[in-house]
Order: structure tokens, then C-alpha cells, then sequence
């Protein structure tokens, strides 16, 4: 097994709802409510999920953009809140960057792509303006956009290569762990790939780890080694990718997967191939009692809806359902 | 039948149009730069020079017998008078040119103070948000409503007319504007995935403020002040007018014009010219507003 | 065969903007039958929504126009009727699922209103009946306690209970023809899948054809009988779906569908299309996909390729093909 | 909904105090009151005489005390050059305001209104530049001014109108255009583009593909949704309202309270100017929360959310 470079342990987050003038506390949103995962070094983790999984929450946990509620990130091993504040700036943040999802709203439309890119580097060391825009122009030019682009402005280029810029971006500090938060699902089907085959070069070439946040199971399988299945808050099923999609446990990973392979039509007829949920994801302000998947579970039994599910390994995966002993 | 290949075809913008837009730009801002010019030389005694300009008259020395003279360019005017005199035979075009400089001061003036004020108000309620948001939003929805006269009426009644009870009375009122938009805007672009990223970078809330939060803001600060030109030339206008502005017999454009109220079956143009004055300035203030809004943003600019 | 309800025969459509000509749908031709589902799959910018537009007549006017062609519903062409006769057919013969659910009902009137619009509009209903009609267009998607929903707002529904609505809307008068405009982009996976099961089932009730617009290639598996693979603003080749998926013809159709991650395979590296698509603006003479094409040959770059029909059902714009 | 009334009636009370006590202090921080009211040759004991009916003997607190129990039964003082309460001389120059504001405020609400809408459906068109052209000139020409030369126009060079009286409709043409120019520019063009906005959306598309006639689509989905944004601001005409009345009855000697209040301004009539100054903040509270109200109920998911 290789190392841990991120370790998420049993991380909780609620925000509060809150109302009127005197913004009275009137009820808690239960994001993220007791999540533990582990990122290896080099490798790339998924959290896969439907809107309202959590998976942003987290997203934003580790990047520091918030605080948790309770619970621990590690990251080679030392607890980030433990971090000093100059440590945090020295040995934490420039190890963690990310790709955002949109990439029309990801960067300052008031500054330049060589400003955008070398952000990174004027933040946080002190080298010189023409030092940093050569840096720059070796980045663009491994993204595949070319060092020309650099006194462009970002709205003078397509998705795709914004995108392109947005990884050049985060790759600037030469990080350990990218934080890519559903990098391809803006972008033209033709140009995911693109994106995608660029990711993965990075990898291989740097060893990075990757934790990915999607919704889309075919482009997660793509990209990881192992997949962690969120709902409602929580992780549902956890392992290695190659073993998770053959043997999905969870009633919810195997829906999932269900929905987003391909089915033509000659096959939708053999209806046992095609597992339908029925229901709406519910509120996270007051989640069902016992296992939260209850409600829409195609294999609910009594006890689904009064105790709450431990997570049991079994072989190399985790689950979380009443079904396994 | 649904014409196909039959309608004109519709292709934009015509050579016309366009020209008619080059001419919003150029026009208003001929006039703008006249205006100030006007103000700032119609004399040149308040910088310490000679007191030549380009008022050809003091403003306020009357001459008995020159009442009521019309426009040089109409039927018993004298040359010396190019827009009249009122009935003290004081020199209208003077008393214009002297009135610019009231006017335009005090709009910017107070654009100065309300914009400073309404900008930190604002991006305090959009950065801090819960309580001091609600409250200061609150404030600002009976600011925006609060009638400006009546304040006008108040201070002039608590503390007596002048130039400072007019820039006080618009100021009291005027920031709430600014604070709604930038509020507005700075909490939009709190929440954006550039300036997450900013902070997942390590910069400093000093950097994302100045770098990030600001030339973003900057711009529709700019295009409201720029309207704003209009809006408080239009307020300093009426308060003088009714009464409520700089005291006689310092000429502002409204005071002049109600000066010509009384005379106005026997010399219109006492009344006239001024007011033309104040719409010549609102309307290129207007323009101007209009065609920076539509330039500013960088996003616009590769259509 | 069942009888074709819409004929679509080289329809174009241009936007008249600023800077020129924009040729959004530059000769397109299809038809649906009754009881099938037709997909137009596509990136954005590609037409397919243009497509739809066009067939309602519902093109952002005067910029957006179409330019030739003939839209045939049942014999008559749309594009001859009056504006008057043209409505009569929105709604009753034709209707239209939009893409965002959050967005396409009206905020101020309850669920009941909106479809009971629709309904009085159409039928020649009692008013008495009209509540029943509504109820029951609701019943057909399959939305829970329907007589509840009815006096709901649209705010007061989650996305996926919103697009069903406006199923209900769409369906409300059991039109010949529905066209859907990516109604499950905007849905989450599962509830992607019931939906898509819903529409299948409304289908089998009803036998309506549809025109399902989408970008997404899963979806296109599991819901559409045939296919057309457009491509700035031409269709380049129509196939049964299997034959889409198991052999395309086009390089396009192949190398779009190489290109989507699949959750039965996995390769080492994605096959993906270098570059981007072109202008519609200023279009280059020859194929249109040609500067992105890897098997392109010299007559590509000149001559725009012809429709081969390889048999019935299967037509590409090829010149690999004959 | 009863809930969001109280709670906004109770914040509506906490403001009016707030104004009551800056409109207070401000007429005293300025320096003593009877420095405003007396004039050199008074005598000592008419200065007494006067201070103490006003209560400016007493202190501060018990002073502001007074001013807010009177003020709560109603009691607004009395004028100090006319001796009359306050009370009396709104009850007369009311009506005549009212004459002049109401039907002013309606025909401007409707007109801007259908130009805004009609500019809006007709974009472009000869309809929509004319509407622009007179925003335009309307937002930028100073209304005392316009008004002025339209009475040199209509009233002293054609003759048609008359310049000055409330006796006949003929007299209501001129003030009450006069005020239709303060407000209709900013809400017509505020329409319009709101009516654009919505316009443009789906659910109006969506409309069009049930096959509804133009007009339910224009009058029924989108006029209701096109009204939320200026309705919202609707309050915000209140200074245009203010402004309009006062000048329009200054040009016309129109005899109400726009010319009282001006009258009193200039006499430094103090408990006048600072009672309708008061009687202004109650007005302009009320018209916010009015508008809250209305605002809830035309947009459904507010009236759902605050229930």
C-alpha cells in the first residue's frame, strides 16, 4: 500500500438556517455528517454523488474555505487544523490546489491569463514579474495552450481551453493533490476527453494525487482508483474502483450504475439489466431516520428505517447497509 | 404565408446607426468638457489671477438701465448682452456661465462624499452579510424613500441656507443607491469561484479585496457615478429653483430660472437659456453613463 | 411501418446578426413515425435546439429565420399555415419540453393553472371536466397525489417533480408530436433514469413521436429508435441506434462516441477530437468537419459531401462512404 | 403572512422612533430653538412667554418625552406665525394636495405602464424608440423648467390653459403634467426593461409552445412577473411624488401643502416643518410595508417562505 497523503476522518459539517432580521438559528442543513476517506499519493480518489451528496462540502473542507464541524483532515499525516498559520501558508496551501468546475466563472475576468496563472506564484513566493511569466508561458505551453495566450484576457477563449488555463493554474506551485471539482462536466462532450487525457498525463508525469468530485460514474471510472459513493451526507460504499464496479454492494451504487451505462434499446427490454429509483433524493435540513437511503431503497427491509447502518468491510470494500453482516 | 426568403433580411446594426452611436459618445462629451470649462474659467479670481474669464459681466451688478434687455441675436438686444438681462439688467449669459460652477461643484460634491459612503457601507452589508446586511439594507430601503426636499426643508429651517445645507441635505440621503448596488455586487462576487480560488492560492483578504473584489466593483461605481452627474445637478436644480439652494444673489442655473418666473410674459429668456443649460448637461451626464456602462466591462468588449 | 408523423425536408434556418449570416441549420432532413423516438444528438452550438425552434415556428424573431425547407406535420406544411393556424397547432399537435426545469414554469401560477391553461385552450371541455384533464395529465407522468400538486406553485417542487410537470404541460393534450429539448440535462442520474422510463411509458400509453434533442450519448442509448449526429448545423449521418452505436459510418459519430467514457470498458486513454467545431459565421467550403477529421482526404477540403443512403434507414455525409 | 405583517410593522415602530429622535435632535442640536423663532425687537416676556408654550424650558429629556406623547395622540403643535395647530392647517391644504397627487400618481403609473409594456412587445420599433426618446428627454430636462415653458406656451402666448386656480378640469392640465413628468420616465423605461427580462424567459417560451394566443402570453405570464421588480421600488417614487407636488403647486400657486410647508420653511415655522417631516417618515414606512405586502402577494414563493 503506498502513503497517505490526505485522510479524512469522520468529518462533519452543518450549516445553519437561518431567519428573519435577527437571523434566528432555525434548523441545521446536515451536508457532510460523519465522512472518513483516505487520498494515496499518486493515486486518484472519486467522490461520486447526485446533487446534494456533499461532495462540494467537502471540496470546500479541504481547501480551507470553510470549517469543518467536527472531525479531522490529515494531510501527510498532520491534522491541517494543527497547522500554524504561517506553516499553513508555507506547507499547506500551495500543496492543495483545484479546478472548479466552471470555467467561465473561475477566473477574474479583469485579469490577464499570465496574472491568472501566475497568481499562484505571486502570492506566495518573491520572484520577479519576468521570472514568473516565464514560469507561466512552460505552463501554458503544457497545457497546450501556448505561451502566446499569456496577455489575453480569459474571455478570449473557448471552455476548453479555459479549462486548459485553469489546470495550467493549478499546477503552478507544483502541488501534490489537485481538488477537481467536477473538472469536465461544463464542456463539450468531444472536449471532456481532451481535458481528461490532459489530466491523466499530469499524473502519471508528476505524481499527483487527485481527488475528484463528479456526478458522472463513466467519466469517475475513467479517471480513479478507487470511488467513494456519497448520499445524502454520508458514504455509502467505498473501494477500489476496478472491484466496486464489478461488485457494487450498496442497492444505491448499483442504481447508479445502472444509470449511467449505456443501454440501447434492444437491451432496456431485459428490465432486470435496469434498476430504476423511484422517489427525490430528500431534504439534508431533516434526512430520514435510520439508513437515509431508505426511502428510495429497492431492497428496504424493516429495519432500514429505525437503526443506522455501521460501515462493514467487506474484502476490499466498505459499505453501509443493513444487508451485510 | 410565413415569407420564406422574403423578408428583408435583418443584419444589425445599420452604417447610420452606428454613426448616430460614435455621435452619443462625442457629443455628450464636448458638452461635458465645455461645461467644465465654463465653470472652472468663468472667472479667474478664485485662483488668484486677475479677475478676467469668460464671463464678459460680474454676475451681479445689476445696471438700471439695461432691465430687461432680450438676446443679442433677437430684435432690440444689444450686442453687449448676448442672452439678455433680467430685471435688475444683470447679464444672463454671466450669471449662466457663474451658475455652471454652482451646479457642477455641488453634484460633485456630493458624488464624492455619497459614493465614498454608500461604497463602504456596501461592501461592509455584502462582505459581512446576517445581521449588519439586514440592518443596513433596512436603513437604506427608507433612505432610498425618504424624500430629499423635506430633509432640504429641515436642515434649512435647523441650520439656515448655504451652500453646505444643500451638499448635506443630497448627502444624508444619496449614499443608499450606492450601498444597494455594491452590496449587491459585492456579495455576488464573494461568492464567485475566482476569488474561492484566490483564497485556495493563499492570497490575503488585502489581495482579494484590491485585486479581485474591487476592479470588479469599480466599474458599475463608476457608471452610476457617472449618471449620478445628471440626478444631482436635476436636485441641486429644484431645491434652488423653489428656493431651498445657494442664497441670493450667487447664481445657481435653477435660482435663475425662477428669477424669470415672474417676468415670464415679458422675457422668456431669463427662464429659457438656464434650463436648456441643466438638460444640456444631465442629458450628456446620461449618455455618458450609458456608453461607459456599455464599454467598461471586458466581457462586452468581444462583441 | 407505422405512419410518419413529422417530415422534416432540408430545412435551413439562418440568425441574421451583426457581424453576418449566422447558417444555424444549414439543410437538415428527418422524419419521425408515430410511436418512435427520434434523437438529435449534438455539441452545443451544433442546431439541434435551433432544430426544434424551427418546427414550432417559435425562432427569436426578426433575427432568426427560416430561410428554406418544408416542416410537414401530418401532410400540412407548418411553414405555410398563418401565424393564427400555426398556434392552434402548439400545444394540440405539437408541444415542447424545454431544458431547465427551474426556469420554465411560471413562477406566479400554481401547477393547476398552467396545465389547466393549456387544457381549456384546446379541448372543448365543460369547465367542470377541466380539473379531471388536468388530474389526469398529471397521472400520466406519474406525479404523486396529483390533486395536491395542483395547487402547488412550481417553487414549491424539486427539479425532477418540475420537468414532469411540464411533461404535464406537454402532454396535457396529447400531442402527435413532442419534441424534447435536453429535458434531463439539468436532472441528477437517478433521477435522470426515471424520467427516461416515464417517457417510454407515456409513449407505449399514447403513441406520440418525439424529437429528443440531447448532447448526451447515454441517454441517446437508452431512449431513441433512430438517430441523426449533427454537426454545425447538418445532420451527418441518421442510423437506427444500434447501428450508431455498434457501427457508425461517419468519422464524427465515431470518434464522438470513442470519445464518451463508457462504464463497460476501459481504456487506457480516451479517443478524443483535437480542436474545435467551426464558425457558423464563416463556413469552409468542403465537409464541415473536415479540419477536425483524421481520415480526411483532398476532395474533403473542396467538396461538401453528398447524402449516401446505405439502406432504408441508415444515411451519412461521407465522402469514405459510398 | 400575519407573522411577517407584525414583524414588519414592529421594525416599521423601531424606525419611526429612530426618526423621531434624529428629527428632534436635529432642530436642537443646531443651537436653541428660540434663536430660530425670536426676533430682536420681542420682548422679554413674550420670548418667555413663547418658550414656554413651546416647553423649551424644560429639559431635553422630559422635552422629547412630550414631543412623542403628543405625536402619538396626534397632536403635531402648533405654527408659530400662524397660531393654529398643525393638525388644522394640514386638515386644510390636504384636500387640495390629494386633488392634485392622486390623479397625477395614477395616470403616471398608467401610462408608464402601457408604454413600458408596449415599448417592451414592440422592441425596436417606432413604438420603443419613442418611448426611449421620451425617457430620455424626460430624465434629463428639469421638470420646473418644462412646466415654466408651458406656460409660456399654453398659457400666456396660445392662451388655451390657465396659469393659475383649481376651479375648472382645464386648471388640473398643467400640474398635473407637470408631476406625470417626475415620475413617468424612470418607471417607463424600469418597465420596459423588466418587461425585456421576462420576455426573454422560458417559461414565456413555454407559453408560446402551449399555443396561447400574444396576448395571454403578454398579459397574463408576463405582465405579472414583469410588475414584481417595479413594484418593488414603487416606494422610491415617494421623493418624486414629494418634489413633483411641492414644485408643481410652487408654479401653479396651487393651495396645498407643498406651498404651506414651503411657506413654512421659509418663516422657519419649525413645529410645522418637523411634524411633516414626521408625518413624510410615517407615510414613507407605511408605503415600504405596503409594498412588502403587495410584494408577498404577487410573488408567491415570498408569501410561502414568510408564512
Amino acid at each position: 500500500m503506498s502513503d497517505v497523503i490526505l485522510e479524512a476522518r469522520n468529518i462533519v459539517k452543518h450549516y445553519p438556517v437561518t431567519r428573519g432580521l435577527l437571523q434566528r438559528t432555525v434548523g441545521w442543513v446536515r451536508a457532510v455528517d460523519g465522512v472518513s476517506f483516505t487520498v494515496e499519493d499518486g493515486k486518484t480518489l472519486s467522490l461520486v454523488g447526485e446533487s446534494g451528496a456533499g461532495k462540494t462540502t467537502i471540496a470546500k473542507q479541504i481547501l480551507l474555505l470553510e470549517r469543518l464541524t467536527s472531525g479531522n483532515i490529515f494531510f501527510q499525516g498532520k491534522d491541517i487544523y494543527k497547522y500554524s498559520a504561517s506553516e499553513l501558508k508555507k506547507n499547506y496551501r500551495p500543496n492543495i490546489q483545484t479546478v472548479q468546475q466552471n470555467p467561465w466563472s473561475s477566473m477574474n475576468p479583469r485579469m490577464r491569463v499570465r496574472d491568472v496563472v501566475g497568481e499562484p506564484i505571486f502570492v506566495n513566493t518573491k520572484l520577479p514579474k519576468n521570472e514568473v511569466y516565464q514560469d507561466v508561458g512552460k505552463l501554458l505551453e503544457q497545457v497546450g495552450i501556448g505561451a502566446e495566450g499569456m496577455s489575453r484576457y480569459p474571455h478570449e477563449f473557448s471552455g476548453g481551453q479555459r479549462q486548459r488555463i485553469a489546470v495550467a493554474r493549478a499546477m503552478a506551485l507544483h502541488p501534490e493533490l489537485l481538488v477537481l471539482d467536477e473538472p469536465v462536466s461544463a464542456l463539450d462532450v468531444s472536449i471532456r476527453a481532451q481535458i481528461m487525457n490532459l489530466l491523466k498525463d499530469l499524473q502519471t508525469q508528476y505524481n499527483l494525487s487527485y481527488l475528484v468530485i463528479a456526478h458522472n460514474l463513466a467519466t469517475v471510472r475513467y479517471m480513479s482508483h478507487s470511488i467513494a459513493i456519497m448520499y445524502l451526507g454520508q458514504l455509502v460504499e467505498y473501494g477500489e474502483s476496478e472491484v466496486l464496479f464489478k461488485n457494487p454492494l450498496h442497492p444505491y451504487t448499483r442504481a447508479l450504475i445502472s444509470a449511467s451505462q449505456l443501454t440501447l434499446p434492444e437491451d432496456a427490454k431485459d428490465s432486470s439489466k435496469q434498476i430504476i429509483l423511484s422517489g427525490e433524493m430528500p431534504s439534508p435540513l431533516n434526512p430520514p431516520s435510520g439508513c437515509r437511503f431508505h426511502t428510495r431503497c429497492t431492497e428496504v427491509m424493516d429495519i432500514c428505517s429505525k437503526e443506522i447502518p455501521e460501515m462493514k468491510t467487506i474484502g476490499t470494500q466498505q459499505v453501509k447497509c443493513h444487508h451485510y453482516k | 404565408m410565413f415569407g420564406i426568403g422574403k423578408k428583408k433580411a435583418y443584419t444589425g446594426l445599420s452604417r447610420g446607426t452606428r454613426i448616430v452611436r460614435s455621435l452619443t459618445l462625442i457629443i455628450p462629451s464636448i458638452v461635458m468638457v465645455i461645461m467644465i470649462i465654463i465653470a472652472l474659467f468663468a472667472n479667474l479670481g478664485w485662483i488668484g489671477l486677475p479677475d478676467v474669464g469668460l464671463a464678459p459681466h460680474d454676475p451681479n451688478s445689476t445696471n438700471p438701465r439695461d432691465k430687461l434687455l432680450p438676446p443679442s441675436f433677437i430684435e432690440g438686444g444689444k450686442s453687449d448682452y448676448f442672452l439678455g438681462t433680467d430685471r435688475l439688467g444683470r447679464d444672463i449669459f454671466s450669471r449662466v456661465l457663474y451658475g455652471a460652477r454652482v451646479s457642477l461643484s455641488v453634484s460633485l460634491i456630493v458624488i464624492l462624499i455619497t459614493a465614498v459612503i454608500g461604497t463602504i457601507l456596501g461592501i461592509l452589508s455584502g462582505y459581512k452579510g446576517g445581521r449588519t446586511d439586514a440592518f443596513i439594507m433596512r436603513v437604506t430601503d427608507v433612505a432610498l424613500s425618504f424624500p430629499a426636499l423635506l430633509l432640504a426643508m429641515l436642515l434649512w429651517v435647523a441650520i439656515g441656507p448655504g451652500y453646505w445645507t444643500v451638499v448635506l441635505a443630497l448627502s444624508i440621503l444619496g449614499w443608499a443607491g450606492y450601498a444597494r448596488m455594491i452590496r449587491g455586487e459585492s456579495l455576488r462576487i464573494r461568492e464567485s469561484d475566482f476569488v474561492a480560488q484566490a483564497q485556495v492560492v493563499g492570497a490575503s483578504t488585502w489581495r482579494i479585496m484590491f485585486r479581485h473584489i474591487f476592479p470588479n466593483i469599480v466599474n458599475s461605481l463608476i457608471v452610476i457615478m457617472t449618471l449620478q452627474v445628471g440626478m444631482m445637478i436635476l436636485a441641486e436644480a429644484a431645491l434652488s429653483f423653489l428656493g431651498l439652494g445657494i442664497t441670493a444673489p450667487t447664481p445657481s442655473w435653477g435660482s435663475i430660472v425662477a428669477d424669470g418666473r415672474s417676468q415670464l410674459d415679458r422675457a422668456w429668456w431669463i427662464s429659457a437659456f438656464p434650463g436648456i443649460c441643466i438638460g444640456l448637461v444631465v442629458m450628456a451626464g446620461n449618455f455618458l453613463g450609458d456608453w461607459i456602462r456599455d464599454k467598461l466591462d471586458p466581457r462586452l468588449r468581444q462583441l | 411501418m407505422s405512419n410518419i408523423v413529422l417530415q422534416v425536408e432540408n430545412l435551413h434556418t439562418s440568425f441574421f446578426t451583426r457581424a453576418g449570416e449566422v447558417k444555424a441549420i444549414d439543410g437538415v432532413s428527418f422524419y419521425v413515425r408515430e410511436g418512435e423516438t427520434f434523437g438529435i444528438v449534438g455539441e452545443s452550438g451544433c442546431g439541434k435546439s435551433v432544430t426544434g425552434l424551427s418546427i414550432l415556428r417559435l425562432l427569436p424573431e426578426p433575427a432568426g429565420q427560416v430561410t428554406e425547407g418544408k416542416i410537414i406535420l401530418e401532410g400540412k406544411n407548418l411553414l405555410e399555415l398563418s401565424k393564427k393556424e400555426m398556434r392552434a397547432y402548439r400545444g394540440k399537435m405539437i408541444s415542447m419540453i424545454l431544458q431547465d426545469p427551474m426556469t420554465s414554469l411560471n413562477p406566479v401560477y400554481t401547477v393547476g393553472d398552467q396545465i389547466a391553461e393549456s387544457v381549456r385552450l384546446h379541448q372543448d371541455l365543460p369547465e367542470n371536466m377541466v380539473e379531471a384533464e388536468v388530474v389526469s395529465a398529471l397521472r400520466l407522468l406519474r406525479i404523486p397525489d396529483p390533486e395536491m400538486r395542483i395547487k402547488e406553485y412550481p417553487f414549491q417542487l424539486s427539479g425532477g417533480m418540475r420537468q414532469r410537470v411540464v411533461g404535464a404541460i406537454a402532454m396535457s393534450c396529447r400531442p402527435r408530436l413532442l419534441i424534447a429539448d435536453e429535458p434531463t440535462t439539468a436532472l441528477d442520474a437517478t433521477i435522470q433514469a426515471q424520467y427516461i422510463a416515464l417517457f417510454e411509458d407515456i409513449q407505449a400509453k399514447t403513441n406520440v413521436a418525439i424529437i429528443f434533442i440531447t448532447h448526451d450519448f447515454g441517454v441517446v442509448s437508452r431512449i431513441c429508435d433512430r438517430v441523426g449526429v449533427m454537426y454545425a448545423g447538418k445532420i451527418l449521418e441518421t442510423a437506427p441506434t444500434r447501428e450508431i452505436f455498434k457501427a457508425p459510418k461517419h468519422p464524427y459519430t465515431a470518434a464522438l462516441i470513442n470519445s464518451v467514457p463508457q462504464l463497460d470498458k476501459k481504456d487506457e486513454k480516451l479517443f478524443s477530437i483535437e480542436g474545435q467545431p467551426p464558425s457558423l459565421l464563416n463556413l469552409p467550403p468542403g465537409c464541415r468537419f473536415y479540419p477536425r477529421c483524421t481520415v480526411s482526404m483532398d476532395i474533403c477540403k473542396e467538396q461538401e459531401p453528398p447524402e449516401v443512403k446505405l439502406d432504408d434507414n441508415h444515411s451519412v455525409s461521407c465522402w469514405r462512404v459510398k | 403572512m400575519t407573522r411577517f405583517i407584525i414583524v414588519r410593522i414592529l421594525q416599521a415602530i423601531v424606525a419611526l422612533i429612530g426618526i423621531a429622535v434624529i428629527v428632534f435632535f436635529l432642530v436642537r442640536v443646531s443651537g436653541d430653538p428660540m434663536a430660530l423663532i425670536a426676533s430682536p425687537n420681542m420682548s422679554e416676556e413674550q420670548y418667555q412667554k413663547i418658550k414656554e408654550s413651546l416647553g423649551l424650558d424644560k429639559s431635553w429629556g422630559e422635552q422629547f418625552w412630550i414631543y412623542i406623547k403628543d405625536m402619538a395622540r396626534g397632536d403635531l403643535g402648533e405654527s408659530l406665525i400662524r397660531e393654529k395647530p398643525v393638525t388644522t392647517m394640514i386638515g386644510e391644504s390636504m384636500p387640495n394636495t390629494l386633488k392634485l397627487t392622486v390623479p397625477s400618481f395614477v395616470l403616471s403609473m398608467i401610462l408608464s405602464f402601457f408604454l413600458g409594456v408596449m415599448a417592451a412587445i414592440y422592441r425596436d420599433s417606432f413604438w420603443d424608440q419613442g418611448v426611449k426618446f421620451l425617457a430620455v428627454l424626460g430624465q434629463a430636462l428639469p421638470v420646473f423648467w418644462v412646466a415654466i415653458m408651458a406656460v409660456l406656451i399654453f398659457s400666456v402666448y396660445l392662451e388655451w390653459l390657465p396659469v393659475a386656480g383649481m376651479s375648472t378640469p382645464a386648471h388640473y392640465i398643467l400640474p398635473v403634467g407637470t408631476m406625470i413628468l417626475f415620475m413617468l420616465p424612470g418607471m417607463m423605461r424600469l418597465v420596459r426593461s423588466s418587461m425585456l427580462d421576462v420576455l426573454d424567459s422560458e417559461y414565456i417560451k413555454m407559453a408560446r409552445i402551449k399555443g396561447l394566443p400574444e396576448r395571454s402570453v403578454i398579459w397574463k405570464h408576463a405582465l405579472r412577473n414583469a410588475l414584481i421588480t417595479p413594484l418593488t421600488i414603487i416606494g422610491m417614487l415617494l421623493p418624486s411624488l414629494v418634489l413633483g407636488a411641492v414644485i408643481s403647486e410652487q408654479i401653479f400657486n396651487w393651495p396645498g401643502m407643498g406651498t404651506m410647508i414651503l411657506q413654512a420653511t421659509f418663516e422657519r415655522d419649525f413645529p410645522v416643518v418637523q411634524s411633516i417631516t414626521m408625518l413624510t417618515a410615517i407615510l414613507v414606512l407605511g408605503i415600504n410595508l405596503l409594498v412588502d405586502i403587495l410584494y408577498a402577494y404577487i410573488d408567491p414563493q415570498i408569501r410561502y417562505q414568510r408564512a
